[in-house]
This record gives structure tokens, sequence and C-alpha cells, in this order.
């Protein structure tokens, strides 16, 4: 423990150095998520760019304009903060923030890489799933505060939606953690190592689709096209955003982006392996802790890029989808809801059981047995409970 | 700062759920719109909820072995379940009388006064 | 020597009292409704802290997440200027306030009644860090298997160690009826929708 | 026939919501421009739309009433501004019909060359903003990039990209210039390659079909009422196009050119070329029918410039010289209607013996088309108002002149 080395060898105050090493762990998950933000935005508009035939952004800091997003950023810091004059004004203050809290508590339960993890949390899975729909609050704050009817109208979309969602996208979470029979975000990264046919999305069949279902109910519930109907620009103007412009515009957008990336990732931890590539680099190099403490830290290392290369290409599909295709209606999408992810959820709940219940081992051979406990870093013992935040 | 040097214990807790008990009474009696008085209602059960939780823990109160354990846990999760069902029960209600009435008034519901 | 789990008690215990008491307080349906989300969650906040991580993120997941969406969903289908704030007579305020507080009264009497409610059984960070290992001992409870009745040291309680299968039976139906219920109360009107006349008039026409 | 029609103003309601009054427009994103619609909305069913227009009016007419027709030619092209050369005939026309001018052979190709063009160019922005409408992006930009090839022919005409003002009372103000007709081959070839991809992200898209399908019905009945006309009558399955069933000087300057009038007939659509199949919930008269329409149009206008070029490179002599501004109008009245992109275009001009008409009327085909809206998008979602405005595809510089 860091805090404890602090305190011992430098004589820093217990609650100085737990209350520094709790801030620099909030600093440096804040600075990745600023950073996949800002990274993000860019690569919106690369993205598009190309899906368009056209190079999107070309001038800003250089040749691919790398510098496009701080530009966006001192643009929306610029611009004039409004509040309409008909507007809660505390409310409509608070809703970015609120939207922009819950996007970052993810962060706090989001295992990087095998026990690198701000809180290593018993329930992360459940942890994530419900603060990720705390995200919604802030929309319907900001849409109802805003007293625009447009914003009132993208609000209660969005509330209708992500509630509705939150139904199939709890069922799909759960698929993954019955097969590993815990709820511990490291655990169940931990137990896909080996050759990529371990990940649980090649478990078993049902896990394939429920992988599947589990990318378009986080569409759905990250509000991304084509299921953004809370902003849906040709219909809503820009929906629960229409009367919030700079800096407050902006904090949504962190947000929306910072979950997109958070869905991502949980996805990957869930059904992709998590922080172990398609193939055992970590362990065919030696890199582990029985060999050396640090070689054992470089394997994490390499763990961490897998798991933010995995979450960054679930980012990627959901953009490429974004350029594609057109928005679905309101109807369609509660019926794509409850008509079809839910049923088809409940029947791969129902199939991924009865799977395991027959074929324990699952479906492909496997190079370790599912549910071997991989070695854990010196630095995951339980750590006196900083307590978490809501 | 000897406040943050004391152990939390079990009457912390019991207190917490007191106060938000009692604010739960007094939000079902002072407001008149229907929705306001179901977050009463919603306060009232999360102090009892609180009281469950805080019984089921050993280690906050001098006779651990007295302690609920996880039937505290459990009879929580039941509240937090039942709560769920309540809430979409009178929230049906709710807009029910809110169809009917056109107003969401508790006290303007007085049609079958004797 | 700072003790941590005090430290985020008194931080979650403030946030949720607080909160708690703006709900009273306040008029507005909205900030009322904004008020109870963050008390709720500070409570989840208060769960986590008394090593009760399933019923915390359970808290979280269904209160906060679900039944806290549908409470602002419903205050604002029905959030029409009139019915944003409506104010009641000082006379109300009085009586529930009594009432209130004669309840809080009894009730912080019976907190602090007992001796051995007041002190902590151990320096009590640690167990919060190690406790909270709840999430299978709670499943298998629910099945009717109690994986923690052999720890119970008390030997005349562990007899009354009950599982809980039947009572996660009846809930479930329950929400079941509950949710079919409410879709039909709710559904009170059904008037014939023109999107299927006016689009026969113009085919047939 | 008479149909029991219920009160559409009933809507089926779970909750009972206020009715709500929306103004959408005349700042929205997807009102193309400057209409205003009030809603009347319940919850996401609209009850009623009430199209308010006249943001946009700027005299055009009366300003017709005190210009000479040789100057009144950029008005027209800011009429319907995304088809200036069709607006620019269909005046050209009038005027030649009040004189009784004849063109030359070459001039009649050579407009057939710029309006078809033209037609072409429109209905990709129709296309695209439609796409745009329904929350896709990147056909948008797709189209876009097609018609920029389209506008840069015409500026090598002209030397406009909007506001052509090319097609004059009996003329042309100029002659191609040289290498043009080849770099028109050219962007002709490649628009061809870009329909099939459209239709991949739009035509056949299972969203794109599910937002448009069954929306906005309207009958050939109800369309022929309120005088629609162009793809918006023909998307109804009415065959008929002035540019075959036009009074004779429109339909004869087409009368050597082969193409289908593009409407869905007896359950199927010309097969002349290969077009995606219409999905079985499309229904005709709606979105979808409308918008396949348009993207067929293309297809077969596409067609005719290719003929055009031929006749244009046939053809002998040079382009007819455009009357002067003091040119005196004879005695009389004239009224022609052409095919424009968005439907039937007509101009009447009224001559008194002096070079300013006495009176310079315009029937604008969108006002038509627009005025279906109320009508066919009762009872819909919030959501498919975009889609039937956009599948009407109406440019307010046009309805309100």
């Amino acid at each position: 423990m860091i805090a404890e080395y602090l305190t011992t060898r430098f004589g820093l105050p217990e609650w100085l150095a737990c209350g520094g090493v709790a801030l620099v762990q909030c600093l440096i998950l804040l600075g990745i998520m600023m950073f996949a933000a800002a990274l993000f935005t860019w690569m919106e508009r690369k993205v598009a760019g190309r899906i368009q035939d056209r190079l999107g952004p070309t001038r800003v800091g250089g040749r691919f304009g790398w510098l496009q997003s701080v530009a966006d950023g001192v643009k929306l810091l610029a611009k004039e903060d409004l509040i309409p004059g008909e507007a809660d004004g505390l409310l409509f203050r608070l809703a970015p923030y609120v939207s922009f809290c819950a996007a970052f508590c993810v962060y706090l339960a989001l295992p990087f890489s095998n026990g690198w993890v701000a809180q290593h949390l018993n329930v992360g899975v459940f942890f994530i799933v419900a603060i990720a729909g705390l995200e919604v609050f802030g929309v319907i704050l900001g849409g109802y505060s805003s007293a625009s009817k447009w914003s009132l109208y993208g609000a209660m979309r969005e509330a209708a939606q992500v509630v509705s969602y939150e139904v199939p996208l709890g069922l799909c979470v759960v698929i993954p953690v019955m097969v590993a029979g815990t709820l511990d975000l490291v655990a169940i990264g931990n137990m896909q190592r080996g050759w990529g046919v371990n990940w649980l999305v090649f478990h078993n069949p049902f896990l394939f689709i429920t992988f599947f279902i589990y990318a378009l109910c986080t569409l759905a519930s990250t509000n991304r096209a084509p299921f953004d109907l809370a902003e849906a620009e040709s219909e809503l103007v820009a929906g629960f955003l229409t009367e919030y412009s700079g800096f407050r515009w902006s904090v949504f957008f962190m947000a929306e982006y910072g979950s997109m990336y958070a869905m991502s990732g949980l996805g990957a931890i869930l059904f992709l392996g998590g922080w172990h590539g398609p193939i055992p680099l970590a362990e065919m190099l030696g890199l582990s802790y029985a060999n050396h403490a640090v070689l054992g830290w470089l394997g994490d290392l390499l763990g961490a890029g897998n798991f933010l290369c995995k979450a960054f290409l679930g980012v990627a599909a959901m953009m490429w989808l974004r350029w594609t295709l057109p928005r679905l209606r309101i109807d369609q999408v509660m019926t794509t809801c409850l008509k079809y992810c839910v049923p088809l959820a409940a029947a791969m709940f129902v199939g991924t059981m009865l799977w395991t219940y027959a074929l324990p081992g699952g479906l492909l051979p496997r190079s370790t047995p599912l549910g071997a406990v991989a070695e854990a870093p010196p630095w995951t013992a339980p750590r006196a409970a900083r307590g978490e935040r809501p | 700062m000897p406040l943050l040097n004391q152990p939390v214990s079990l009457s912390h807790y019991l207190l917490v759920g007191a106060i938000l008990f009692a604010c739960g009474i007094v939000c079902m009696a002072t407001k008149r719109n229907a929705i306001g008085v179901l977050m009463g209602v919603e306060l009232v059960l999360n102090g009892a909820a609180v009281n469950f939780v805080a019984f089921s823990a050993p280690f906050l109160r001098g006779d651990a072995e007295l302690a609920l354990g996880l039937d505290g846990h459990l009879m929580t999760l039941f509240v937090i379940v039942l709560a769920a069902a309540e809430a979409a029960v009178a929230l049906a209600i709710a807009l029910c009388y809110y169809n009917t009435h056109a107003t969401i008034d508790v006290d303007q519901g007085d049609e079958l006064r004797g | 020597m700072i003790n941590w789990h005090t430290c985020f008690f008194l931080l979650f215990a403030t946030i949720t009292c607080a909160f708690a008491v703006a709900v009273v307080v306040s008029a507005n349906v909205v900030r009322m409704a904004v008020c109870l989300i963050a008390s709720l969650a500070a409570v989840s906040g208060l769960y986590f802290l008394a090593a009760a991580d399933f019923v915390a993120a359970m808290q979280l997941m269904i209160y906060v997440g679900g039944t806290l969406v549908l409470l602002v969903f419903g205050v604002m289908l029905t959030a029409r200027g009139p019915f944003v704030s409506m104010k009641i007579t000082p006379a109300n305020w009085l009586m529930a306030g009594l009432a209130g507080g004669a309840l809080l009264i009894l009730l912080l009497c019976a907190a602090t009644s007992v001796d051995a409610w007041k002190t902590a059984a151990v320096a009590a960070s640690a167990p919060a860090a190690e406790g909270g290992h709840t999430v299978a001992p709670i499943g298998m409870a629910l099945l009717g298997i109690r994986v923690d009745a052999l720890e119970q040291a008390n030997p005349a309680l562990r007899g009354g160690i009950a599982g809980y299968l039947l009572p996660f039976e009846i809930v479930s139906v329950h929400l079941l009826v509950v949710l079919v219920g409410a879709a039909h109360l709710a559904r009170a009107r059904r008037r014939r929708r023109p999107a299927e006349a006016v689009p026969d008039a113009s085919r047939s026409a | 026939m008479p149909v029991e029609r219920v009160d559409p103003e009933l809507v089926e309601f779970d909750v009972r919501t206020d009715e709500m009054l929306i103004n959408m427009g005349p700042q929205h994103p997807s009102t193309h421009g400057v209409l205003r619609l009030v809603l009347r909305t319940d919850g996401e069913v609209v009850s009623s739309a009430a199209p308010h227009i006249g943001y946009l009016h700027r005299c055009a007419e009366k300003i017709g009433e005190n210009v000479s027709p040789r100057q009144w030619i950029p008005y027209t092209d800011r009429m319907d501004y995304l088809a200036g050369m069709n607006m620019n005939l269909g005046w050209a026309m009038t005027v030649e019909k009040l004189m009784d001018l004849e063109v030359s052979e070459k001039t009649r190709h050579l407009r057939v060359i710029v309006c078809e063009l033209n037609r072409i160019a429109s209905h990709l922005v129709a296309a695209g903003t439609y796409g745009l409408d329904l929350g896709s992006f990147t056909p948008f930009l797709y189209c876009f990039r097609e018609r920029e090839k389209i506008l840069n022919l015409f500026e090598a005409v002209c030397g406009a990209r909007l506001t052509y003002s090319y097609i004059a009372p009996g003329g042309l103000i100029a002659d191609l210039p040289p290498g043009w007709l080849e770099a028109c081959e050219r962007c002709l070839g490649e628009l061809q390659a870009v329909v099939p991809e459209l239709h991949a992200m739009l035509t056949s898209n299972e969203i794109f079909i599910r937002r448009t399908a069954g929306v906005g019905v309207l009958s050939p009945e109800m369309a022929i009422d309120y005088g629609c006309s162009g793809p918006v009558l023909r998307g109804s399955g009415v065959k008929w196009d002035l540019r075959r069933d036009g009074q004779p000087p429109v339909a004869r300057m087409y009368e050597d050119y082969r193409f289908e009038v593009i409407a869905q007939v007896d359950g199927s659509y010309p097969r002349d070329q290969e077009y995606p199949p219409v999905p079985p919930e499309a229904v005709v008269g709606d979105c979808w029918h409308r918008f396949y329409v348009r993207m067929l149009e293309v297809v077969q206008s596409i067609g005719l410039v290719r003929q055009a070029i031929e006749h244009y490179r046939r053809s002998a002599g040079p382009v007819s010289e455009p009357i002067k501004i003091t040119q005196k109008l004879p005695r009389g009245e004239a009224y022609l209607e052409t095919e424009a992109p968005k439907g039937q275009m007509g101009f009447l001009v009224v001559g008194d013996g002096t070079a300013i008409p006495w009176r310079v009327r315009a029937r604008s085909s969108c006002f038509c088309n627009l005025s279906v809206l109320t009508e066919i998008s009762r009872g819909c979602l919030l959501a498919d108002i975009p889609a039937i405005l956009g599948s009407l595809d109406i440019v307010l510089g046009e309805i309100d002149r």
C-alpha cells in the first residue's frame, strides 16, 4: 500500500497520505476520462470524415488535426454561458455535473488491468451498471429545468429509453456473471486468461449472442445513434441540450464520451477477456509476479494496453454505427427493447444456464480451465475502506 | 480531531434512520402533491432499511453475537424490491387520479367522504 | 489516527439527513425529487460502510436507478404549472411538525437506550474493509441455503436462521402482479387512434 | 366512396398530458428553411400540424410587374434556389409562348442538358437532406459531393453556382465552353456509380424503411385534389409528368427523348434499369415511395442528359440569343407549366404592349405539395413530421416567392 509506505517512510500524517493517494487516484481516473473524451471528440470527427469520404480535421496541431479537441475545448469555454430566463437556474446548473459525476464514478470500480482498479469492489459489475444508470438523472434534470418544450421532449424520451433498456442490459450483464460465478470484475477478467478462446464471448453460443444484445443495449443506454432520440437533432433541435451552451454543454459531452468508454470497457471485461489479449503474450514472455515484481508489473501494463484497446475498439464501433445508420423512432426503440432485446436476453439467460449445467467447461478447448485464479499483484489486498462514492 | 477518531456505532446509524423516518412522516403529512406523499413513503422505507442494515453489522455494536447478520440484508433487499413495487402501483394510482381529476392534489380526492 | 469509517459515515449521514430535510422543506416537487435522489444515493453509501455491499449496489440500481427514475417520470408527467408547488397552511405544518418531532424524539430515545449499541465492537474500519463479501451468501440464502448459519456464534440464534426461498418467490410473483396491475391501472383511457382511421380512409377513398 | 371518419383530434392516451402547442420552426434544423409548423401534440403523438408560411416572402411577383421579362430572370433563380435552371426555363418558355418565339434545336437540347442536370442536383439535395431528417448524416455529404460536381459544371457554363440566370426568354445567355461535354459525361459516369451507394445507405436500409414505409400515406385522389405534382404525385402512383404529358412547348422540348415516367402503376415500377426492390411494408404514396421516385428519377435524368448530349452534338448552328431587355411584349396572356424537380412550376405573364408585363404570377409546386402536410401527418409521431416534411421536399423560396 502506497499510503502506508508514505506514512512509514516519510512520516506523513496518515490522513494526508491516504487523502493524497485517493486524490491522485481520482486525478488519474479523471485524466483518463478527460483524455478519452478529448481523444474521442477528435476521433469522432476523423471517423465521420473518413466514412463520409473527407479528411476530417487536418489543420489544428499538425497533420492529423491532433489538437482539434483542444481547440474545441477552448472554443466552448470561450462561449457565452446562457441560462434561459424561465429556467430553474439551480437545477439547470446542476444537471451537467450530475451526468458527469455518474459517468466518472463508473471509472472508480472499473479495473484497467489485473488489480488496477481504484476501488476493488466485490459487487463491481452491479455497481457499474447502477452508477451508469444514474447518468439519466442529469439528462432529465437538464431537460426539465431548461423550460423548453424540446428539452422536455428529450428528457422524457431519455427517461423512457434508459429505464427500459436497463432491463435487457442488466440481463445481458448477469449472463457472463452467471458463468463466471462472481460479481467481482477483477476476478471475471482473470478467469479469461489464456488464449482468446477463453473469452467469455466464446464460452457458449448463447453468450456469443448475448454480447451483441449487450452492445445494442449499450448503444441505447449511452444514448448513441441510432438510439440518440434524446438529442435527436432533426426532430427535437437538440433535445435536452437545446438550451445548453459553452462549458455546461461540454460537460454533458464529456459525460457521454466517458460513459461510452466505460460501457465498452465493461463489455470488454465481461465478454472479451478484459486485459487478456487473444494470445497470452504475458505468459509466453514470462511476465508474471512469480518471476519478478517488475515483470509482473510489465505484464499488467500490457494487460492495461489490451483493455484500453478493446474498449477503444468498442467506441470505434459505436462511431461507425452512428455515422452509418438513420435514427430509430421512439416507438421502434421501445419495441426493440421490449419485444426483442428483453425476450432474447431472457432466452440467452436460460440457454446459458442450461449450457453451463450440461457443459461446465464450455464449448471450445481451453488452455487453462475456467475459474483458475490468477495470481494477484501485491497491492490488490483489501485496502482500508475509503468509502465509495455513490 | 477527536470526533473523527471515534469509531461509529450502531446508534449513529439508528440516528440517521430515525431522521429519515421522521422526515418521511412529516413529508407525508405536509405534501398535497400525491407524488410528494409518495416521496415521504420512500423516505420512511429507507429509514427502516438503514436500521436493518445497521442492525445486521456485527462490528458496530458491543454485542456482536446478537447482530442480525444476513437476515438484515435480506430484509433490506425485500424492502427495496417492495418499495419499487409500491412506487409503481402508487404512481399508477397517482396517474389514474390525475387522469380522472385533472389534478394531483390529494386533498381534492374527497368524493368518498361521508 | 483518523477513523476513515467515521469520516465517510459523517459525510454520507450529513448528505442523507440534509437532503431528507430538504425534501420536506422544499415546495417545488421537482426539487423534492432531486433531493430525494441525493438522499437515497447517500444512503447507499451508508450501506457500503456497514459492509452491506450487495444491498448498497441494489439500492443504487433498483432504488435510485429504477424507482426514482419512475418517480421523476411521474413528476414530469404531472408537473403542470399549478401543481409544481402547492402550499399548505401553517396550521398543517405545525401539526405535522409536532407529530414528526414527537416520533423523532421517541426514535432517538430508542436508538440510544441500549448501551451495547453505543460502543462499536472493534475499530470499525477493519471489518468494513474485510467484510462485504455478502453476494454469495445472499444468493444462497435466497435459494434457501444459509451458508452463514455455521458462523453464528450464538447457538440459540442458529436455529432461527432460515432460508428465504419462499419470500423470494412470493416477492417475485408479487412484482409481476404489481407490474401488470400498474400497467393496467395507468392505461385508464382508450380511444380510437386516428392513425388507424386516416390511412384507411385515404387508401379506400 | 364515403368513409367513416373519426375525429382526428382524438387520440388514445395513457396519461392525461396537456395538449402541447409546439412551434417547429421557423428556426428548426429540419424544416428546410424558414417554415413554421405549429404542432398540436399529445405526448409524442401529433394531432395536427399547421404550416405557417411567409417568412421568405420577397414580393417576387410584384417585382416581376415592374421589370422586363429578361430582368426578372434572376428573381426566378431565387424561387426554387436548388433548381434555378428549371425556374429560368419555366419563365423563359412562358414568355416565349406569349411572344410566340421558337428556339433553335441546339438551344432546346442544351436546355434539356442543364435542366436535367439541375433536376439531378435538386433530387440529390432532397435525398441527402432526407437522410439528415432521419438522423443519418453521411448520405448528406455523399449527395452534396456529387452535387458539387454538377455545380462545377454550371459554374463553367454561366459563372454562377446557385443563381444561374442562364436560360433567358428567347434562348441562352451563352453556349457551352470547350470541353464541357466531356466533363459532363465524366460527371455522369461518377454519378451513376454513386446511386447504388445511396440505395444501400438509405433506400434499402432496414431502419430507413421502417422510418418511412407506411408513414404519411398520400392517396392518389388526395394528391390530385390538393394539386400535388412532381415526385409527390408520382410517389402516389399517378403516372403524370409534364415532360411527357405537358402543353405542347414543354412536351415538344422532350419529344425525341426516351425516358420512363417513374411511378408505381399496377404494383410495379418501370423496369428499364436495375432498381432495389420495393419493401413489403411500403404503401404507395408513403414517404418511402416519394423518396424512391426521386432516386429513380435521378437515373432517368442521367439517361436524359446522355441523350441530350448526343442530340446537342448532332445539331448544328448557334444557340438562340435571348430577347433584349427593352423588347416589347405583345398584348395577351400566356400560362405555362413546366416539370420542375419539385413539381409543376407554372408562370403566368400578361403583356400590355410595353416591355414591362402587366401581370406576373408564379404557381408554386411546393406550395401545393406542402398543403397536404396537415392532412397526411394527422396522428403520426413527432419523429414522423420531419420524415413527412422531408419527403415532400419543399423549398421555401418557391412557396413564399
